[in-house]
């Protein structure tokens, strides 16, 4: 384990350190390297959705195997460029592609998405609220009463009667220990993004500890 | 009148066919070809980023302070583009460039986050009330239970942990997710009825 | 043959749920009442933040976080800007909107000088630092924003819409300047570090119902109505189903949902 | 100045500093905490073990470098258990990024068993737009969802895998490598509700920790059978695998950036009362 020689190793390395520079102080490296990191994957974005599935569209499936109906869609895709024409008779047409992918996705949140993340979550709530087993009793009653609690909390046009007033208030403890639960593992992952970068300074770069890809 | 209405007659016809094939196997074909469409026609548009971010760049070239930024970025935009295109992405000297250039700063530029958190965790997260106290244990529990330490000061922690992910939070999230579906299964109808046209942007 | 099979009950709720709508938006329009939508502490927050800023004679800035035109969150904070821009225009106080998203910024723009005209304060508009467009891609922008914070010494902040990794940036410089924050956002992975360093946050939900609250277009306010009582229902089906569970057998409710 | 005062006023570089040096220390000098395996990461093991010779899985790359050090050990680990047994791996992607991430996995799986064939045992179809749509697509068919390429541009039609992978629903377990969206938010409605759990097949993601609270109804409801979170679940992965990583070894400088962080949260919360208590005397 020695230190690397790669001259590709080093830069990476310094495009790293670059960032943490502008932790410890906003610097003009700091934002050179940030710019050249939203141009790059910008570009990285129509690189490969060019390569990976424009190009083919156009060679394999229009020119090799006639499929000339595929010009419909691409040009409902180029239309969205009509947007930066200030001629008003053409501007309006980037309206086309807009129109087609939100009635398609309405369609889908309508269909798919519906009933996974509404309908299958109604039916997982209906939980025994009796159980022989008191552990399993208490965290299904937990289940359904947060459940009902968090959703009586977003209640805005009615209020509830005055008996039913704990739950909104129960239903916002419970959300407190769901939003503890996401800073907790916020911190995890963070931190696992640190420990990426630092398992490369110390290991591709410095060669202290083994290497990672 | 047609600038607006057009486009509305098409998502309403595209979006109810969709759903309508969807759900009749004899004609499912149609969704199939949708499909496809949309792939395709999101691959087309591609660009349209990239041009927004170049034309606000080529307006700060003309701002001196700016300059050598956006030269930067559009240099390291277009040259990208330029050389994927020459060479395809799986160019030796693309690859080279793209690894040495997206994949650390993707992650160092997420990672500065973690030192945020850790001075955040000493400034703002404060038991001012009994909500941010219930908030603040919770997360203590959790982040123990994601690291080998906490089994190692008491083996409780795992347990609690795991309890308060399982079942309040579970809870908490269940209904925040029912409350998204219902909105955006409302949002699609506005769509559908008329009433949302926010999409098309504005203007006539 | 098998008609929206697995999805039959799926697509007789939301046909309800468009009949609700449509019916409420009838009603209002022609001129009955709708049930009163209650007001949110947290726009008492607003009000209060933008008073502490005209009394200290400094800015208050107006962020939405990342969302695009299609995001329902942006669409929110527009009924909230417009509220933050006429409180700010009749107390003269400096207000600076910034947006990070190309396609949001004009939106925004339009809808700050409107006010201003409306309220006939078109000379407090600058038509260049008003409103700003400061960087794309979350991360320039983050640091664009705690820049601008930092030398503008705001006295209040407003976040409000979909905000992702930057939050803890942003709200940390904010706590640290000891301006008033309040915040609203739907991103629930964003929501601890709001909520831990505003001084008060629009949960999800919350949040919506704040920009129909103070929006001036009745289909936000009937949205939320129908809303309500589509949650009211989603309740009673619950009770019903937990019910069955703990004391026979829900499988029949559950199977005739999955229908 | 009062110290806590002083305190609460300290200068932020001062504990940037120490969460690197702590960091970097627990990488130089490891103290091999004892990592519990959960009852997640052994649901994984089992999934992935019971695949028989000729048996596909599908990896979906949804990440980028920023979510790999959270993720990847997991998939990697998943991968190696599916090839051991004879298994088949296709790998798509729904981040422009993934592709790369995906390529990472087979360099190293190629690696550790030389006689894996490309277009026979694995293969890495790359970037596909599209996101749910693509899913729904490739529910149909894949080909057609990929534009007949894979990630190198070469024609798919002439890789043996993909005559036994015409669809997705070919695939016996999907895995989603779930950093943000497109991800797990689009694979739970368009194939595990829609298609996998109705028809008794596992639907498994591995994803960044952040992603742990909103992915958690989901899981409870089974519509996620089985959920992989973090750097935690990969060192778990690792462990069963029995092939140690850079998940197992960051886990201890986790460890310690944990205490940093929990003992900076007692400090600003003792310092804030303190402070409270100091300037009510007065």
């Amino acid at each position: 384990m020695q230190i690397s020689t790669s001259f590709a190793v080093w830069l990476t390395a310094g495009m790293t350190l670059a960032i943490y520079s502008g932790v410890y102080k906003e610097n003009p490296i700091y934002r050179l390297v940030e710019h050249i990191y939203v141009g790059v994957s910008a570009g990285n974005g129509i690189v490969s959705t060019i390569d990976n599935y424009a190009k083919p569209t156009i060679t394999i499936d229009i020119f090799q195997n006639g499929t000339y109906s595929y010009l419909i869609p691409i040009l409902i895709g180029l239309l969205v460029y009509t947007r930066f024409s200030k001629n008003r008779n053409i501007n309006w047409l980037n309206r086309i592609p807009l129109a087609f992918w939100v009635g398609i996705g309405s369609a889908v949140v309508l269909t798919k998405n519906f009933k996974a993340n509404f309908i299958s979550q109604v039916t997982a709530t209906f939980m025994p609220m009796i159980n022989n087993d008191p552990l399993i009793m208490v965290n299904n009653i937990v289940m359904v009463v947060g459940v009902l609690s968090v959703l009586s909390y977003f209640f805005f046009s009615f209020e509830l009667p005055k008996g039913l007033n704990v739950f909104p208030k129960f239903g916002r403890y419970i959300m407190m220990i769901g939003f503890g639960a996401a800073y907790g593992n916020t911190v995890l992952s963070r931190m696992s993004v640190l420990l990426g970068r630092l398992q490369f300074l110390l290991g591709n770069w410095l060669g202290i500890i083994e290497t990672r890809i | 009148m047609y600038r607006r209405t057009i486009p509305f007659i098409i998502s309403i016809v595209i979006g109810l066919s969709y759903i309508l094939s969807g759900a009749l196997p004899e004609i499912s074909a149609w969704k199939n070809l949708l499909d496809k469409w949309f792939q395709i026609s999101t691959a087309f548009a591609v660009l349209i980023g990239a041009i927004s971010l170049s034309m606000v760049h080529f307006r700060n070239l003309r701002r001196p302070e700016r300059l050598i930024y956006s030269t930067t970025l559009i240099i390291a935009l277009y040259g990208t583009v330029v050389l994927g295109l020459i060479q395809t992405s799986k160019g030796e000297l693309y690859q080279t460039w793209y690894n040495m250039t997206i994949v650390p700063l993707e992650a160092a530029i997420l990672s500065q986050i973690a030192f945020y958190i850790t001075t955040a965790a000493f400034r703002v997260l404060r038991m001012r009330s009994l909500e941010a106290s219930l908030m603040l244990i919770a997360a203590v529990f959790v982040m123990f239970y994601n690291v080998p330490v906490g089994a190692a000061v008491w083996q409780g922690i795992p347990v609690i942990g795991k309890w308060l992910m399982d079942i309040p939070n579970t809870a908490a999230m269940r209904a925040i997710t029912m409350g998204a579906a219902l909105g955006a299964s409302a949002t699609a109808i506005r769509v559908f009825l008329g009433l949302e046209r926010s999409y098309l942007g504005g203007g006539e | 043959m098998p008609i929206f099979e697995g999805q039959l009950i799926t697509m007789i709720a939301q046909l309800i749920l468009a009949a609700t709508i449509f019916a409420l938006l009838r009603r209002s329009r022609s001129g009955e009442r709708l049930p009163k939508i209650r007001r949110l502490a947290g726009l008492d927050a607003i009000d209060e933040a933008i008073g502490r800023a005209t009394e200290m004679g400094r800015p208050t800035i107006f962020g939405n976080g990342s969302g695009g035109l299609n995001s329902a969150q942006t669409i929110a904070s527009f009924s909230v800007l417009e509220y933050a821009a006429r409180s700010c225009a009749r107390y003269d106080t400096q207000l600076i909107a910034v947006s990070y998203v190309a396609s949001v910024y004009p939106v925004m723009e339009a809808i700050v000088r409107t006010s201003y005209l409306e309220l006939g304060k078109g000379d407090s508009y600058d038509p260049v630092n008003t409103v700003r467009f400061i960087a794309s891609g979350w991360g320039a922008s983050a640091s664009a924003l705690q820049g601008t914070m930092r030398r503008e010494r705001v006295a209040a902040c407003l976040f409000m819409g979909s905000y992702y990794a930057e939050t803890t940036m942003i709200t940390e410089v904010g706590a640290n300047l000891g301006a008033i924050q309040v915040a609203g956002t739907a991103n629930t992975a964003q929501l601890p570090f709001m909520i831990s360093s505003c001084d008060y946050t629009l949960i999800g939900e919350e949040f919506y119902a704040a920009g129909a609250y103070l929006s001036k277009d009745d289909v936000q306010k009937v949205n939320l109505v129908a809303l309500d009582y589509a949650k009211a229902i989603t309740v009673i089906v619950i009770i019903i189903g937990a019910l069955l569970a703990t004391f026979g057998d829900a499988s029949h409710l559950k199977n005739f949902l999955n229908y | 100045m009062s110290f806590w005062e002083k305190l609460s006023k300290m200068d932020n570089r001062i504990i940037y500093t120490a969460l690197l040096v702590i960091m970097i220390w627990a990488l130089i000098w490891p103290m091999g905490l004892p990592i519990q395996i959960g009852t997640s990461a052994k649901a994984a093991y089992e999934t992935f073990d019971s695949f028989e010779s000729g048996d596909i899985l599908y990896v979906s790359f949804d990440y980028d470098s920023a979510g790999a050090t959270d993720i990847q050990s997991s998939i990697e680990a998943c991968m190696r258990l599916v090839l051991k047994n004879g298994g088949r791996v296709v790998s798509g992607a729904l981040w422009p990024i993934g592709a790369q991430q995906a390529n990472y996995a087979f360099k190293k799986m190629q690696e550790e068993y030389p006689h894996l064939v490309e277009g026979v045992d694995f293969l890495n179809l790359g970037y596909k737009p599209g996101g749910q749509m693509y899913i729904e697509k490739a529910m149909d068919s894949l080909i057609e969802a990929c534009a007949n390429v894979d990630n190198e541009g070469r024609n798919l039609s002439q890789f043996p895998i993909m005559k036994d992978l015409v669809t997705l629903k070919d695939a016996k377990v999907v895995i989603c490598g779930n950093h943000g969206s497109p991800g797990a938010s689009e694979w739970v409605p368009m194939y595990a509700t829609a298609y996998a759990i109705p028809n008794n097949k596992p639907f498994v993601v591995a994803a960044s920790a952040v992603n742990a609270t909103i992915n958690a109804p989901f899981i409870q409801s089974g519509q996620i059978t089985v959920y992989l979170n973090g750097i935690r679940a990969g060192a778990e992965m690792e462990l069963l695998t029995e092939k140690k990583g850079t998940a197992v070894s960051g886990m201890d400088a986790q460890s310690l950036s944990h205490i940093l962080v929990f003992v900076l949260m007692i400090l600003g919360n003792v310092s804030y009362f303190m402070q409270k208590r100091e300037s009510r005397k007065q």
